[in-house]
């Protein structure tokens, strides 16, 4: 059974279309990611999703029931926010309760609930504490609290880790990935970082300009981007996609840029046959594009001329000018390449991907 | 540099106790006078140091001065405002802190328009409502009772307090309501257990204003109450108004006048320090 | 209570005369009264009517309201329009008639015929008391605002001995006074001091000329040489007067005035009272008829009125017979008079006795006189001559004037025109 | 069905009072401007005058003077005390060390009302009874100070009056609108070398337009109201040289009982006052228009 199903979801403010009619079909314990830069509808999904907001025309399924006119305190949700919306005059305990409270539980059930959850997040010693009183890692555990305590059907996220420092990042993304394995509940998780997404996501749903543009497993929207919008958003840096020519040399397939430059494709799927002779999107990730000649199995070859030159320290970024055409590599920290410098570059065309130019979908 | 660091000081402390001095003056010759003789205060001005303490000024203002032939002094009008001003200013701010709250959290169909008629009624001059008022005091039949002020102030100051207060909701973070309504909480829990418990600075505003805008107001408390049941601002428009036949009493009237101004200048003294912090999240949008 | 039931078993005895009233023998008389807050005489005047009626068996319930007169009107226009009139209220001269129309009041020619008042009391009173051809209102006390005080020190510092008869007389005195360092007027600069200052220039001037251009509203009059003359000698009053006397009440003056440093007032016959309340010794102050250029004495009258509106309840039906009568009756107007300064309103009262003061029987005598020479003349600025709109529109004119140096006297007469025009309008 | 009702049981709640106030604020402004076109004058009459009572109004002259006398109040009035308030308000925020008593100091007129302050003003202003006599009884003798008994000048004792009562609340909005500032602006302009003069004039200032206008707006909707600090001050003497449009629509209204033009001069009033509200809301529409396409 679905934990959540949405349908040709619309949802208009005034004259302005938000959402222009999401499909989504969650299953249990899934940790799905609603990801996409500011102004998407993300954000506005997940509102729409908790009864926030009332849908312009579609429907909202939670289990096997439609919700849509069922407030958000009956669609057995808990919410947990960018700002983490910690009531400012209520004690840690009474913020963890107050759902509880609203509900008419018992006295001695909502102390049990909150002691579970409490010893669950480490927050023990904090229960008698003002929100003012409480770090920025501190709220958002109390935050997380106050979600897990109602032990809902569903979970919503709306960006809360966006106002941690890096550090405290990176440790309550692994916590949060621990407790949804370990109470195994389905989430719905909205986020603008990629990292977060990849990481913790059972499904990535990409969206952009109120449309899911892609809804699948992280590696999948990270290898195969459904079109060059996912493409180009996923991926620190993005992948490249320059325009190229298709050709075929026997049963080879051929990408031509500018003409200088050939690429020999791994093999020669069907659905790229019709674009033979075409004008094409050609996507190639950074770390496909290497210094290092010849141990990469299936390897082409590229001169590019190197414009700036980034070490992180792991590795090194290099953007290249290759037949006009600008691409990032990326490169091994050893390698000594200096600005203006000329030389060759070997391509990994094995996860390589082709897009219609009109459509902007995946070819192959 | 550390010389003209330190005369630039001087200057601002010039110009802010000067200023302060401004201010004060008035409150000042009120407070002498009352301690003055009538005769005293004719021989010279009124300012001037008293001679004496002339505490009868006090005990008559308060006691025995004859108000419209009742010679108890301004306590028995004094109890009247109170017992005006404290239900017209509560039920006015509670009325206003929730429609505050509808307008700037919950949103309705209307709610700009209906913002803005209720505003409006801020402008109003008072001297336009009085013939209409009485007509619906009439309809009622309120006339003559302290229920008919509680009514107009509350009705009038709701416009005042809703302006106030939703400038203040406004800048509650909406994720608060949402959160709550998550948690199950609907519009009076919502109300009473998260954003009641954040409005002290703007009721306190509220509050402040309301109070000593009825305290002081005279138009309606004349008009729609009669001989023991006025406010004492009427008892002090009484001892101040001299007409053909009387003669000014500066000191009893001063005396009168620190009587009646005690309870707002309290509020302000008490409260003063809360209210520059509401003020501008009321008054600023 | 105990002890007053007597009384009031007295008081419904006298009442049996009167027809109607009997039947409200099982009642207490009571009235509900509204009037101008008053902490002075006229105040304490109003009390001890108050006590009158209520050793006549009544029940008083007094409202003084506090403010202008403005304030008071509001109240009893809220009243009425709550339909909840009181049974009295003080209100005076054409207003009277005004207010009688959106009120229904009572009729009580039988009362006034019974006691014979008409032939008692001015004709120009009587007319602004039963505006429909009934009495519906009475007055309380008459005041003349044409009285002259005179400071004795200030007159013995000129060498004075007299009153002035004219007003070259006056101007002369003034002028000798104003040499000899005194502020010779000492009145203050109130909106209704300005105006009363007109009239009484003016009546001074010509009794028929104020009839006409104050009264009758004649513009012919309006413009006429008589009021450029009181304008001018309006303005004289205002050179001679405290120059930082705007908006002042005139009793700051008056300890001035009775040391001597000021010299002469012109204020109504209220005055005396003040003087007293202040302290002062009326012995200082020489109390007479302002000057009249035609040598025939005049008298402007201001009267302190009451109306009764309309109740159906029996026991404030009862009250209204009873205060109307209680009013007319000889021993009540002097009571009251003798409280505040002024004179009876019937005139055959005796004023002889000790407890009357000079002032009061000078006005009297001087109300007697004109009384049979017709010369009694309505107070403008105390509203007895004309309605409100009018006089506030003339006194907006007469005030801007003797402020205003910018004004002639012949722009401000031809304003009065305009104005007078404009408020009918 | 029980989930509607939840959504519209509030509506109800909130409706009420609001819709009481907005009746009232309707209500009234409606049958006064009714009224303002019938020949109403003790009590209201509901037969039509036309514009009867608005020709007359405009005849009197007390009608211009009050309107000339508005705009130099409202100028005066307005414009020192919005001035003067930012001053203290900059000067407060010197970290002065006795910050609380001097803010109490600057408030606290606005606690007592207008016709206790006026009268009190009276007395000072009053030559004879207040400042000059004081002076003069220092032994300076020639010190003149009489504006009050000066047609020429009276308005501006009013003035001062106003000007008593309203700084300390626009310094109190200033204050706070400094106080809001960010404090690294502050370090940003020592680090540009901005002296305090730059500092104020240039980053200050301009941030506290917002504020700056709600203090103008609420100043000027006080000055078009005035009318007990006049009553009490001076009458509106002398003369008619300290009169307002409130106390001509007073004086209309019930000195006068001609509701007519009463009325009539009510409702040239809330016209004076929607010249100073409409380009108000049009700024705050603006601003929150601008704001939104911001966040």
């Amino acid at each position: 059974m679905a934990a959540l199903t949405v349908r040709n979801l619309h949802k208009r403010f005034g004259t302005t279309e938000v959402l222009k009619g999401i499909d989504l079909t969650i299953e249990n314990g899934e940790f799905t990611v609603l990801l996409g830069p500011s102004g998407c509808g993300k954000s506005t999904l997940l509102n729409v999703i908790a009864g926030l907001e009332a849908p312009t025309t579609g429907t909202i399924e939670i289990g096997d029931r439609v919700v849509n006119d069922i407030p958000p305190k009956d669609r057995d949700i808990a919410m947990v926010f960018q700002s983490y919306a910690l009531y400012p005059s209520m004690t840690v305990r009474r913020n963890i309760t107050f759902g509880m409270e609203c509900r008419g539980v018992p006295r001695q059930r909502q102390d049990e609930a909150v002691k579970r959850v409490a010893s669950l997040l480490q927050i023990d010693g904090l229960l008698e504490r003002k929100p003012s009183q409480l770090s920025g890692g501190q709220r958002q555990r109390v935050a997380m609290g106050r979600a897990l305590v109602r032990d809902p059907r569903l979970f919503l996220f709306d960006e809360p880790l966006s106002n941690l420092d890096a550090l405290l990042r990176v440790d309550m993304r692994t916590e949060i990935k621990q407790l949804h394995r370990r109470i195994s509940s389905t989430i719905v998780y909205v986020t603008h970082d990629q990292i977060e997404a990849m990481t913790m996501a059972s499904r990535i749903a990409v969206m952009d300009r109120g449309l899911v543009q892609q809804f699948a497993p992280p590696d999948e929207v990270y290898n195969r981007p459904a079109n060059l919008f996912v493409a180009r958003f996923l991926g620190t840096p993005p992948m490249n996609t320059v325009r190229a020519r298709l050709a075929t040399e026997g049963d080879r397939l051929l990408a031509l840029i500018g003409g200088a430059v050939r690429l020999a494709l791994p093999a020669q799927p069907a659905a790229a046959r019709p674009y033979v002779g075409r004008e094409v999107f050609l996507g190639i990730r950074p770390e496909c594009i290497t210094d290092r000649g010849g141990d990469v199995g299936l390897a082409a070859r590229m001169e590019g001329e190197v414009e700036i030159s980034e070490p992180t320290g792991a590795e090194t970024m290099v953007l290249l000018k290759v037949a006009g055409e600008r691409m990032r590599a990326r490169v091994a920290p050893d390698a000594r390449l200096a600005i203006g410098q000329r030389s060759t570059f070997s391509v990994d065309t094995r996860t390589a991907c082709l897009f219609d130019p009109e459509t902007e979908r995946l070819i192959a | 540099m550390a010389s003209t660091l330190r005369a630039s000081r001087w200057l601002i402390y010039a110009v802010l106790i000067g200023t302060a001095l401004f201010m004060l003056m008035p409150l000042l010759v009120v407070v002498l006078n009352s301690f003055r003789t009538a005769v005293e205060i004719g021989r010279s001005s009124v300012i001037g140091w008293p001679t004496g303490f002339a505490w009868e000024n006090y005990i008559s203002a308060w006691g025995h001065y004859c108000i419209a032939q009742r010679c108890e002094g301004i306590k028995p009008y004094m109890w009247n405002s109170f017992a005006l001003v404290i239900p017209a200013t509560i039920i006015s701010t509670l009325l206003g802190a929730i429609a505050g709250y509808s307008i700037s959290l919950w949103r309705f169909r209307g709610d700009t328009t209906m913002y803005a008629i209720v505003v409006m009624g801020v402008f109003l001059p008072e001297q336009m409502k009085l013939i209409p008022w009485a007509l619906v005091l009439r309809e009622l039949g309120l006339n003559d009772t302290i229920t008919a002020l509680v009514l107009i102030h509350t009705v009038q100051g709701i416009s005042f307090t809703t302006l106030f207060c939703r400038n203040y909701y406004v800048g509650i973070p909406q994720d608060l309501i949402k959160a709550a309504k998550v948690d199950g909480a609907g519009y009076f829990r919502i109300f009473w257990r998260i954003v009641m418990p954040l409005s002290p600075p703007i009721l306190i505003v509220t509050v402040i204003w309301q109070f000593t805008g009825i305290w002081n107001d005279f138009l309606m408390g004349v008009t729609f109450t009669a001989g023991s049941q006025q406010p004492v601002t009427a008892a002090l428009i009484a001892i101040a108004t001299t007409a053909p036949t009387d003669v000014p009493q500066y000191g009893v009237q001063s005396a009168a006048v620190l009587l009646a101004a005690l309870p707002t200048l309290l509020v302000y003294f008490l409260g003063g320090r809360y209210f520059l912090r509401g003020l501008t999240a009321g008054a600023v949008k | 209570m105990v002890v007053q039931r007597r009384k009031l078993l007295a008081g419904t005895a006298a009442l049996a005369a009167f027809p109607g009233i009997a039947r409200s023998q099982a009642v207490k008389p009571r009235v509900t009264f509204i009037s101008q807050w008053s902490s002075g005489s006229d105040g304490a005047a109003i009390t001890g009517l108050g006590k009158r009626f209520e050793q006549e068996g009544g029940i008083w319930q007094h409202s003084p309201v506090p403010g202008f007169t403005t304030d008071m009107m509001n109240k009893l226009r809220a009243e009425i329009i709550a339909g909840n009139p009181p049974a009295a209220s003080q209100l005076k001269g054409p207003e009277i008639a005004v207010w009688s129309k959106i009120a229904p009041t009572v009729n009580i020619d039988p009362l006034v015929e019974a006691a014979g008042y008409e032939k008692l009391i001015p004709s120009e009173l009587i007319d602004l008391h039963k505006p429909q051809g009934h009495w519906i209102a009475l007055p309380m006390q008459v005041y003349r605002t044409t009285t002259l005080f005179m400071s004795r020190p200030a007159m013995k510092k000129v060498g004075v001995t007299k009153a002035p008869k004219t007003w070259a007389e006056f101007n002369e005195i003034a002028t000798a006074m104003k040499g000899a360092g005194i502020t010779p007027v000492a009145n203050g600069g109130m909106r209704w001091d300005d105006g009363m200052r007109l009239e009484i220039a003016l009546s001074g001037i010509s009794c028929d000329a104020y009839r006409a251009a104050i009264m009758n509203l004649d513009p012919k009059a309006m413009k006429g040489p008589e009021m450029i003359e009181a304008l001018v000698q309006a303005r004289k009053f205002q050179k001679w007067m405290d120059p930082n006397t705007a908006a002042q009440h005139y009793s700051v003056h008056l300890p001035a005035f009775l040391k001597g440093d000021m010299g002469m007032l012109m204020m109504g016959g209220w005055a005396q009272g003040v003087i007293k309340n202040l302290g002062g010794n009326l012995d200082d102050v020489l109390i007479t008829s302002v000057p009249q250029n035609e040598g025939k004495p005049v008298f402007v009258l201001n009267a302190d009125s009451m109306i009764f509106w309309k109740r159906k309840e029996p026991d404030l039906t009862a009250g209204q017979q009873l205060l109307a009568k209680l009013m007319m009756q000889k021993d009540v107007q002097e009571q009251y008079s003798q409280t505040t300064g002024s004179i009876p309103v019937r005139t055959d009262v005796d004023l002889s006795g000790s407890k009357w003061t000079d002032g009061q029987r000078e006005a009297s005598a001087v109300l007697n006189e004109s009384f049979k020479s017709k010369r009694v003349l309505l107070s403008l600025a105390h509203n007895m001559a004309q309605t409100n709109p009018i006089t506030a529109a003339m006194i907006d004119v007469i005030t801007e004037y003797v402020h205003n140096d910018k004004v002639t006297p012949e722009q401000a007469a031809a304003q009065l025109v305009t104005a007078v025009d404009n408020a009918r309008g | 069905m029980r989930a509607r009702l939840g959504r519209y049981l509030p509506l109800v709640i909130i409706w009420l009072p609001l819709l009481i106030n907005a009746a009232h604020v309707v209500g009234f402004t409606a049958w006064t401007t009714w009224l303002s076109f019938t020949p109403s004058d003790l009590l209201p009459e509901y037969s039509w005058a036309g514009v009867r009572s608005y020709r007359a109004v405009l005849r009197t002259p007390s009608t211009e003077i009050a309107y000339i006398n508005l705009l130099l109040y409202s100028v005066g009035f307005v414009g020192v005390s919005t001035v003067a308030g930012f001053v203290l308000a900059v000067l407060i925020d010197q970290r002065i060390r006795i910050e609380n008593l001097l803010r109490t100091i600057y408030l606290y007129p606005l606690a007592v009302s207008f016709v206790v302050t006026g009268a009190v003003w009276s007395w000072l202003f009053n030559p004879g009874l207040g400042i000059e006599k004081f002076v003069r009884g220092l032994g300076w003798s020639s010190f003149h100070f009489d504006w009050i008994a000066n047609r020429d000048y009276a308005l501006w004792t009013i003035v001062i009056a106003a000007i008593w009562r309203g700084v300390g609340f626009a310094m109190a909005l200033f204050l706070a609108g400094l106080r809001s500032i960010d404090p690294d602006l502050h370090k940003a302009a020592q680090i540009d070398g901005a002296g305090p003069w730059r500092y104020y004039l240039r980053i200050v200032l301009p941030g506290m337009a917002p504020v700056a206008i709600s203090v103008l707006v609420i100043q000027l909707q006080y000055a078009i109201k005035t009318f007990d600090l006049v009553r009490a001050m001076t009458g509106g003497g002398p003369g008619i040289s300290t009169t307002l449009p409130a106390l001509v629509v007073y004086d209309f209204m019930f000195q006068r009982a001609q509701l007519g033009r009463g009325t009539a001069s009510a409702v040239l009033l809330l016209l004076s006052l929607l010249v100073v509200l409409v380009p108000y809301y049009a700024y705050a529409h603006w601003r929150a228009r601008k704001d939104k396409a911001h966040g």
